[in-house]
């Protein structure tokens, strides 16, 4: 039985760990940087140990120190939140070598859905629609080509170890194609230091659908339906909300049994996230990646559903067998989620990290804040920019924006430039509204 | 001029019964300064973070913030003229090679650069930690056995040779 | 169409109201005392229009201020929130006299539920189990005498006007009996300037059950189930909870439909609350009284409903048919609430106004917080004490209290003593953790 | 120099005492700057509210946080030496006894006590304000048909007489 996590994390999610920690009676120590020594999460962990100075590189991403923390605190498991080390099979192998629990899925679970070509291939093989494109890696100009020639233009070029928007070029004709292979190649390179990329036919406006997933050490996976978050910013997500309001009762139960069987193909035995390219045109959607830890945007399907999936994830690791069947998943109403950066929205959005002087969060019904800040607060400059996370659950899509308007208003905080302005246009615009808009919502419209 | 009877050490002494936190003083045409009382310093008492007091090198008078931020501690001895050794990683500190063996050092001895102080078990492999000066031994800042952080201050050394 | 609500209260009630409007995009305008001038509710409101000096019968019960702000305003609808104004007919008809649509029931609802032996006379002949005791108005120590003869000891004198526990007198035998009449209503006129009492049979460890109600003004009464009211101290609330963890699913649905009953026999046109005493060793109810406002604990029912209750007061005070049939209205887990007040616990709850020098709330999953004040506020010292009302859900009553004192230790306050740390000393009582605690809890066993 | 017979314990009790937060000086040109106090003051930026800015009385110079509070005002005459006539009631305000009759007072106008200045309707009742002071009418500070709050300067009357 798990009776003390050490939390390798920072920010909100290492909050939000400590919150489902304490309500479970698990102690929680939590390790930071020299830079975080004033955070929320320090304050409200059990422990806190120091780790390293502020350059995540050697501390939250120094495994050293974090599994050396976690045996010299007594701690049994360690929580990885996401990003640092959340992704990182060698880490999750080393904890399992120290006889820590790590609070995810199995290492081989990690290793697959982390090479995104072979995740492909993969899911292929499964029966999962995946996007049409070449067979894993394209190794050379000759092989693109030859690709191309099935999947017709426009196609895109993305980095095998890739993420975040580095290594990927759109190419419209065939002309461009050599030129855009090699960059994207190098890039791929530089950002990731692995040059391998793949190919696929390019869907020009989609929807970013994605599946929740819980699956545990037994066989038993559910999913606890969708979340769409295609008002993104340079392939980073801005605002989600679930359900959907462009899926429909049945492909929503086409998505999860997909999604299901995804999961199920690697075993997966934690919470995670199935990752859908949805052609609202001719209401296709196909296989993108499988995210293998908790996300961002995690707490919409808690606000529709109850279900808390922190608490699941950590039982999960304990070797608990899911005490929840897929028909008793019930979706209640309609949640969003503003993530609220400390960027300016009027100046390219550039991080305005400082110090928060004065913070009254918004309260009432259908609100929920997840946040790593308190008045009196200082923002590192270190790490990334997100201030909070404004959720708010209604009992229609209409009330949840009314709720989050409201939200949005009520949010006061001197001191630091945040995107709250910046969200409160997307609430009041029309395509918004409608509920149609698509990943290219923001260089549309918002630019 | 108003200074002329006091040394340093009064005047501090003076401005922190008097809770004055700035005082700035120019001779040639007479500019004072002073500024008393402090911004209201959170005080963790939640949760026992155990603060680095000093890096490893001379240290100078910590400024009244990080007082404020230190546990309870077993110190009385000021770091002020001492130098103090780190922990340089983070795991469990010993003062000996084993549970039998004799502490590597004791306060009061003398040492130099390259005596073992402790030993610093992280992932189960022992990290031998050195004195980088010569000196004497003033304090033992941290418990057999227990946990230490990155940075933590795990000896003061009263430097001399 | 309701366009402008002027708030006639203030505190965490008014904050509470704007938020509701807001969200139905309705402009508000709040009064506010000289005391109040910095409060969060005069901060968030379009509006804010100051009524008179600090002392309530200056200011929030000075009705031609009021009224007169209403109409200079231009508000076409007054809320009265709870306290004050809020049960006083005359006010509501004062609001009709000047067109101003008041947001309650109609003035003879308020009434005859406000005379509480009288509302006990039309129960009884609506069929609605009432205790045992007098046919109405006792008015001297002959017809006492009668009364007891049937009902038998112990027995309660109360005065008919009242509330909050003035004027009640509980006698055990016979030879107390004139003695105790003369004092409980000589107490009741001098606090209501009311000398008539009445007298029920007395249950000593009875549960506080209440049903919540929507009535509209086409003849539909719907409930949202029950609350358990039972923590209290001096008959004044401290934790709430819904549902009951002693209510079983039939008595719930009896309940339930015996509070309608009691709502369409004064044609309840409102949010309302119908109280019952609750035996739970012979698992009888009987009716106390209705109370014909919101009440401070409607979140609880809110949150395990997901009905936004303020919002339907409006929509109901606009005319509007209710939109929701008892059928659709659907418990989903458990909702507590702790009212969190500016009192010193550790000297018998002494008031503590003062300034908040430093204020971090809870957040995370399951966490409300309704509340009126911010981190730099000064309580003033002429009104209730009540700081924050910290709402805590989960799937299943175990999680909820795990949630809440979770939320009651994150609830970080600087600057004023509060009564956090006898919430979370009730949170963790044997007692309360079965859920069988009657309403003399606090004098049993935290005294 | 002025610290010439001064100590700094003194001149640090000094501080305390009147909770001087800072204090600077200059000799050669006599320059002097000193702070006090310590909280910074909340500014309401979110809502317009109205302050009312004095009672029926005789005012004297607002606190800084009052004048902080003060809504963009019309007005340019400070309070101080002025008699300020108040709202004694919520409700709307007018300047004349029905919309064609001439306003009671004008700027610069005579007025001596029991003059009616106003009408502040309320709840269709008309309320006629009176002056309570002899004196000249120097501004008139709420707009005709407006809203005014209970305690809102009317009138800013430079007594005499």
């Amino acid at each position: 039985m798990i009776s003390k996590i050490l939390i390798a994390n920072r920010g909100e999610i290492a909050v939000r760990i400590i919150r489902a920690a304490k309500e479970m009676g698990i102690k929680t120590a939590v390790v930071y940087s020299k830079a975080d020594k004033e955070s929320l999460a320090v304050k409200l962990a059990d422990q806190a140990i120091c780790i390293g100075p502020a350059p995540s590189a050697e501390s939250y991403l120094f495994y050293q120190n974090i599994l050396s923390a976690a045996l010299s605190s007594k701690a049994d498991a360690i929580h990885p939140g996401y990003g640092f080390l959340a992704e990182n099979s060698h880490f999750s192998d080393a904890c399992r070598a120290m006889k820590i629990i790590f609070i995810g899925p199995k290492s081989n679970a990690i290793r697959r859905m982390g090479d995104k070509a072979m995740a492909k291939e993969l899911m292929r093989n499964s029966g999962v629609p995946v996007i049409p494109g070449s067979d894993g890696i394209v190794d050379s100009f000759n092989s693109a080509c030859e690709t191309v020639e099935k999947t017709g233009f426009p196609i895109i070029i993305k980095a095998s170890a890739g993420g975040g928007g580095k290594g990927m070029r759109i190419v419209d004709e065939k002309k461009e194609l050599e030129r855009a292979f090699n960059y994207a190649a190098t890039e791929a390179q530089q950002a990731f230091g692995d040059s391998r990329v793949y190919i696929e036919k390019y869907i020009g406006s989609p929807k970013h659908i994605e599946v929740q997933i819980l699956g545990d050490k037994h066989g038993n996976v559910v999913h606890l339906f969708e979340r769409d978050c295609s008002i993104q910013r340079r392939h980073q997500k801005l605002i989600e909300e679930a359900p959907s309001p462009s899926i429909d009762k049945d492909t929503r139960k086409k998505l999860g049994e997909i999604a299901v069987k995804a999961a199920q193909s690697v075993e997966y035995d934690s919470a995670g996230t199935v990752e859908f390219l949805y052609n609202v045109d001719t209401n296709e959607f196909f296989f993108m990646e499988m995210n293998t830890r908790i996300q961002v945007e995690h707490p919409v399907s808690e606000m529709i559903t109850g279900i808390d999936l922190i608490k699941y994830q950590i039982r999960i690791a304990n070797g608990e067998e899911l005490d929840i069947k897929q028909k008793h998943i019930e979706q209640r109403g309609h949640a969003l989620e503003c993530r609220i950066n400390a960027e300016n929205p009027e100046k390219d959005f550039h991080p305005n990290p400082g110090k928060i002087t004065q913070l009254r969060v918004p309260g009432g019904p259908g609100i929920r804040i997840d946040s790593g800040v308190y008045s009196g607060y200082t923002i590192p400059p270190y790490y990334d920019s997100m201030v909070a996370k404004l959720i708010a659950w209604g009992t229609n899509r209409k009330e949840a924006i009314d709720r989050m308007k409201r939200g949005l208003d009520e949010f006061h905080i001197e001191g630091i430039k945040t995107t709250i302005p910046f969200h409160k246009e997307v609430m009041k615009h029309k395509e918004f509204l409608s509920g149609q808009y698509t990943t290219d919502f923001i260089s549309k419209y918002m630019s | 001029m108003i200074f002329k009877d006091f040394d340093l050490k009064k005047l501090f002494q003076l401005m922190q019964e008097h809770e004055v936190s700035e005082l700035s003083f120019k001779d040639g045409k007479t500019e004072i300064s002073i500024k008393r009382g402090r911004e209201p310093i959170f005080v963790n008492t939640a949760v026992p973070v155990r603060e680095a007091q000093a890096t490893s090198a001379q240290t100078t008078a910590p400024r009244p913030e990080e007082k404020e931020l230190e546990t309870p501690s077993k110190s009385e001895i000021p770091l002020e003229n001492y130098h103090a050794v780190t922990a340089p990683l983070v795991g469990t500190f010993y003062r000996a090679s084993g549970p039998d063996a004799a502490p590597f050092v004791e306060v009061g001895d003398q040492v130099k650069t390259g005596d073992v102080l402790c030993i610093v078990e992280a992932m189960k492999s022992m990290n031998e930690i050195q004195s980088d000066v010569n000196g004497i031994v003033k304090e033992i800042c941290a418990n057999n056995a227990e946990l230490v952080e990155f940075d933590q201050v795990l000896f003061k050394i009263q430097k001399n040779g």
